[in-house]
């Protein structure tokens, strides 16, 4: 790290505009890379997403588009995992592959994904915010002593082709765009469900670089003992469902959400609730929507006496219909919902239940 | 740590619980404070105004650190009815004086920094602890105080029961009785913030001036009632205060009658895009001097709130609160300083000290002003607004009546409301709660 | 035991408003707190050293009045608690955060190193769950991240057994000390200190460590020049452009806005009406 | 008007830091069949409107966001109808300003 120019203790402004010369080491970092996570053989969602925006940040860099698969060979998955990143966009795939890879551990992943980035320089790295994501990219950018933005809702690139990270701050009441001066590469983690799904291309499968892992098992020292999956019948996935419907202290009292799990089920979605509800402990943690909950992406997001506070809103605002029901009209979620009804949720939902089932019944022609 | 002891314990961290484990404290005293809240002050809630006069005498120099919002310049007092209000207004430029004499303050702020300079004179404070129980022996003497942290009680010589109007550990102890629904009233309170600016505009303020508004009149829809707003640096505390029986027996909502006052087109424009913070409720003792319960005995002594010291005339609490944890301290210093026990006969040091303040002197002045608010209220509260409000507009309106008859018309609607002789009896009897 | 548990005092998110005209952050009444999720490491924390003994020392990076935090630390049981605060300090990104804090760590253990570092999941302010993984790299310890419970401790092998939270399931890990555990919500219920905790954490003298105490000296690592990442804009989220379709209850039955509603859903959105399909109505 | 909207007590409450004491409430109403007319009361002078009538008619309390004022405790603590406590310390309503 070329050595700063002495300054006094700057304020933290003026330091933003410091100006980024960037050291030259650093300089000959090209391309933006994607970590593509295996989930039990498949690839996560959110991976997609990112080589949806990293083929968008590397288009305007005029750079290419790499995508970073470590694993073990006999894994199906990691094959699939190369063939989807061809399939979304990626110019070219690495791929690390050992035996020692099969299950995820912190050590050895971060021994690969660290060796790649010396070896191969990237500008950009992107990973997705799972628990293994942000687990695999806090350690890697410590390794490399570089800026990690983490929870990204907007990327973007400057004229000088630096990323600008847009992320929620003060616990999501404002933004704030964060930008990773003076080292390579500038590492970023969204969050999922936040950025678009890209369409799929057919693409001919790229050129594909292999790096074997330069590590023994008897160097790693926590051993994987077992994998429990989530067994309980219908996971609650609220990030990915088309349709949800959530409840508010506008619901009043934890009897009436009832009313809100009746209209989830009825239109065949998932049902969740704002932060103040799983603090009342009227819901489960994994119910919670908004900043420190779930973000959803959902086809409809129907909001019963939630007030929309900035917190719920960063989780919810990627809804592509959100219909609010309040009866304050000044409630903040009347800002950003697409259709606002002012009313009282309570009285209102059942009446929906009805009418949503009289309108489905002739599709499902059961009798009642 | 088995079962420390202390020369005293003092139970709440609110006004008189600070002023007492202060003065006891500097005097080298071992004090123990309790404060169940999660910081001093996060349990307290007050219109809120202090009065240096009762700080001085504690913290002399408190004016160069303590969080002080406005030194109050101007006082006023409405009557109100539906749409109008008459009132007295007094403001000096006296009061723009060196060491200002009464301050609005915001009491989390306050509080907290009291209890650090509680801290600074050598007291323990345990805060989120609450004092769930008196310790005490077989005839009934205290001896300590139980909380609800796992582990025993913690003993002392003296407790001071600073616990505020409840007295939760003092009726549990059976030392006092509940609070009557008619010697207390219940305040209701939110929190308006605008810009210091807009503030001084809409009061006519400058620099740190401020204004305070008491309101008497038909928002209190009978009951007895008192609306008050309390102009701070940056924003404004509004409220409205109504006795507990009068609110149950008319079964008003107190959100509903804060909601109808901060609506009132002599309020409405004061607080006009405001941004509310905090909602906030609070009792407050209203039975005067025959309220106050026993002020101490073997091993304990009560202070503040928990002792009833509110002088409803005048609207003054939290120098009462002050003065008598002030005094309640000097009081067991002095005692401890003679090697005298904490026995009931020497604490009555404290009461004799509190009769010859202010405290009792003014209590004993209007004790009859509690019921004479009760009684009346419905003339009080309800038909002399409405008269005096008339009367106000029909002197003050432009309609071709001559005066005359203006006058004969004002005295014929007061004669009628009240009779001569119920006018005559109003007098005299407010006079009487007044002497 | 000699366990070490980073806390951070934050404003309590919850409280922030921002000014519906000014768009700036409303500052007023909105007070501190120790982050939500460290005090779930600190029961993790006290659960272990009651069990195999050691001391408990709590560590926080922040200005002078993080010292309260430590404060409520000590009183819900810890043993020592050290305040880690210089100016240099200002304005450091997760990175140089991690540097000091490692180094204090260092100094901390000079006797005894810790066996175990124990992290929040991650804080309400910052949300980036970075600093964990910075110190575990940096101190070399063993990375156990997202940790819901702590099955076995074997000091004499020095092995620890723990389950993880991970993408779809629970990972069972053997791992070895020293190690940095951050902790998920919900693991443990806090427990409440007692009298002679309460009486301890108030009377206690709190060190403050400032940079040459912790034992840094790379200065440069520190603060803003240590900090790889800087924030340049801040701003609030822009609301949306197009008003929103308001739908008012005109007479107290639902009907006719029931209707209204649906209609102007699927209006909106043809392609949902197909998607509707009630799972199983129970 | 935008100015002062009238907001029901909930949107006022929502303003308030308050830490929940899961599982742990500080009042309860002892057990009637008819309630009392001071309890019936409670429903309208609680400043939380923490007290409301079920469908039966009886009353009951959520205490969550109590504003710890005690006139419940006033008007029904000494004839048993409810049993009165403060929580634990450090739960319950936290005043930002108070």
């Amino acid at each position: 790290m070329e050595a700063h120019q002495a300054e006094s203790q700057s304020p933290i402004v003026s330091r933003a505009s410091a100006k980024k010369e960037l050291p030259r080491h650093f300089r000959d970092n090209r391309h933006v890379w994607v970590f593509i996570e295996l989930e039990r053989g498949q690839v996560h969602p959110v991976s997609i997403e990112l080589l949806g925006e990293g083929r968008k940040l590397a288009d305007k860099l005029g750079v290419q588009l790499a995508g970073v698969v470590i694993g073990t060979a006999e894994d199906l998955g990691v094959r699939s995992a190369i063939a989807e990143a061809f399939a979304y966009g990626a110019d070219l795939a690495y791929l690390v592959e050992s035996p020692l890879l099969s299950d995820y551990r912190n050590e050895p992943f971060t021994k690969a994904l660290s060796d790649l980035v010396i070896l191969h320089k990237p500008e950009i790295l992107l990973l997705g915010a799972t628990s293994l994501g942000r687990d695999l990219a806090g350690s890697v950018a410590t390794t490399l002593e570089t800026g990690l933005t983490a929870d990204c809702t907007e990327l973007d690139v400057d004229a000088d082709g630096s990323l600008a990270a847009t992320r929620p701050t003060f616990g999501g009441s404002l933004l704030c765009t964060i930008y990773t001066l003076n080292s390579r590469p500038q590492m970023a983690t969204v969050r999922p469900r936040v950025m678009a799904t890209p369409k799929r291309v057919t693409h001919a499968i790229g050129p594909i670089i292999r790096h074997d892992l330069m590590m023994i098992e008897e160097e790693i020292v926590t051993k994987v003992l077992g994998f429990l999956p989530d067994e309980r019948s219908e996971k609650i996935n609220l990030a990915y469902a088309d349709i949800v419907v959530a409840g508010g202290l506008g619901i009043g009292t934890a009897e009436n959400l009832e009313r809100v799990m009746v209209l989830a089920r009825t239109i065949g979605g998932e049902f969740g609730c704002s932060r103040p509800l799983v603090q009342k402990g009227w819901m489960e943690v994994d119910r919670q929507i908004g900043q420190t909950g779930q973000t959803i992406r959902p086809k409809l997001y129907l909001a019963a006496g939630i007030s929309g506070a900035v917190q719920h809103r960063v989780g919810v605002e990627g809804a592509d219909l959100i219909v609010a029901i309040n009866t304050d009209s000044n409630a903040p979620i009347f800002d950003f919902a697409h259709v606002a009804v002012v009313a009282d949720a309570v009285a209102l939902l059942p009446a929906l239940t009805a009418a949503f089932t009289r309108r489905l019944a002739p599709h499902t022609n059961r009798c009642k | 740590m088995k079962g420390e002891k202390f020369h005293a314990i003092v139970v709440g961290a609110g006004m008189s619980g600070n002023a007492a484990a202060y003065a006891m404290a500097m005097r080298g005293l071992k004090v123990l404070q309790l404060e169940r809240g999660e910081y001093p002050g996060s349990k307290n809630v007050q219109g809120a105004i202090l009065y240096a006069d009762a700080l001085e005498k504690i913290i002399p120099d408190f004016r160069d650190d303590a969080p002080l919002e406005r030194h109050l310049v101007e006082q006023r007092f409405w009557i109100m009815d539906g749409a109008s209000h008459t009132g007295i207004h007094y403001r000096s430029d006296d009061f723009n004086e060196r060491r200002p004499n009464r301050y609005t303050i915001i009491r989390a702020q306050f509080d907290r920094w009291f209890s650090a300079k509680v801290r600074e004179a050598g007291c323990t404070v345990l805060c989120e602890t609450l004092a769930t129980r008196l310790k005490q022996d077989s005839r009934g003497n205290v001896t300590g105080v139980y909380t609800d942290r796992p582990g025993e009680a913690i003993s002392a010589d003296v407790v001071v029961l600073a616990e505020g109007v409840n007295g939760f550990l003092g009726t549990r102890g059976r030392l006092r009785e509940t609070p009557k629904p008619d010697s207390v009233a219940l305040a209701v309170k939110e929190m308006h913030f605008l810009p210091e600016d807009v503030i001084a505009e809409r009061f006519g303020l400058t620099a740190d001036e401020g204004c305070v508004i008491e309101a008497g009149g038909t928002i209190s829809r009978g009951v007895p009632g008192l609306g008050f707003l309390y102009t701070n640096k940056e924003s404004i505390s509004i409220g409205i205060g109504c006795l507990v029986s009068g609110l149950a027996a008319a079964m008003e909502r107190p959100y509903d009658l804060l909601e109808a006052f901060k609506h009132h087109p002599s309020i409405r424009p004061l607080i006009a895009g405001s941004e509310v913070k905090e909602y906030a409720a609070h009792l407050i003792p209203e039975g005067g001097f025959t309220a106050i319960p026993q002020l101490f005995g073997n091993g304990w002594v009560v202070v503040g709130d928990a002792a009833q010291l509110n002088n409803t005339a005048h609207r003054e609490g939290s120098n009462l609160a002050m003065t008598s944890g002030y005094l309640a301290g000097k009081a067991i210093a002095d005692v401890k300083d003679r090697g005298g026990s904490m026995v009931k006969s020497n604490l009555a040091l404290y009461k004799s000290m509190l009769d010859s303040s202010f405290v009792i002197k003014d209590l004993m002045k209007h004790k009859e002003m509690p019921r004479f608010l009760h009684a009346n209220s419905q003339n009080l509260f309800v038909s002399y607004p409405k008269l005096i409000s008339k009367a106000a507009q029909s002197f003050v309106r432009v309609d071709g009546n001559s005066k005359l008859d203006k006058e004969k018309a004002t005295s014929a609607a007061f004669l009628k409301a009240r009779s001569r002789w119920g006018l005559i009896s109003d007098a005299v009897r407010l006079a009487r709660a007044w002497r | 035991m000699n366990i070490v548990v980073c806390i951070k005092q934050v404003p309590d998110s919850a409280q922030i408003r921002v000014h519906p005209v000014t768009n700036t952050i409303m500052r007023q009444g909105v007070p501190t707190i120790i982050n939500p999720y460290d005090l779930f490491a600190l029961e993790e924390a006290l659960k272990l050293r009651d069990r195999y003994g050691g001391k408990v020392t709590v560590l926080t990076m922040g200005p002078p009045m993080a010292k309260q935090a430590l404060e409520k630390a000590l009183a819900y049981g810890a043993d020592e608690a050290v305040l880690l605060s210089d100016r240099h300090f200002a304005g450091s990104d997760t990175l140089a955060t991690s540097f000091a804090i490692s180094r204090a760590i260092t100094n901390l253990g000079l006797r005894h190193a810790p066996e175990i570092v124990f992290t929040g999941k991650q804080t309400i302010d910052g949300d980036t769950a970075q600093v964990g993984p910075g110190i575990a790299r940096r101190l070399e310890l063993q990375q156990l991240t997202y940790v819901t419970k702590i099955v076995s401790v074997d000091l004499h092998a020095r092995e620890i057994t723990v389950e993880r939270r991970s993408e779809g399931g629970t990972q069972m890990l053997k791992s070895q000390l020293p190690c940095l555990i951050s902790v998920l919500e919900g693991v443990n219920a806090l427990r409440r200190g007692s009298v002679a905790d309460a009486l301890r954490a108030a009377r206690a003298q709190i060190p403050t460590w400032r940079a040459a105490d912790a034992g840094i000296v790379e200065i440069a690592n520190c603060g803003l020049r240590g900090s790889p990442t800087v924030v340049k804009r801040v701003f609030a989220p822009t609301p949306r452009a197009e008003k929103a379709i308001q739908i008012k209850l005109n007479d107290d039955q639902c009907g006719p806005l029931v209707d209204e509603i649906i209609a102007s859903i699927f209006e909106h959105q043809p392609a949902l009406e197909a998607s509707f399909q009630p799972n199983g109505l129970t | 008007m935008k100015a002062i909207v009238k907001r029901r007590v909930e949107d006022k409450l929502y303003q308030n830091r308050y830490l929940v004491d899961p599982g742990r409430p500080h009042i309860s109403v002892r057990k009637h069949l008819f309630p009392t007319q001071n309890l019936i009361a409670l429903t309208q002078v609680c400043p939380a409107k923490c007290y409301q009538l079920n469908d039966r008619r009886q009353v009951i309390i959520v205490s969550d966001g109590c504003l710890e004022c005690g006139t419940c405790n006033v008007l029904c603590g000494p004839d048993g109808d409810i049993e009165w406590t403060y929580p634990r310390g450090g739960f319950g309503v936290l005043f930002k300003f108070g």
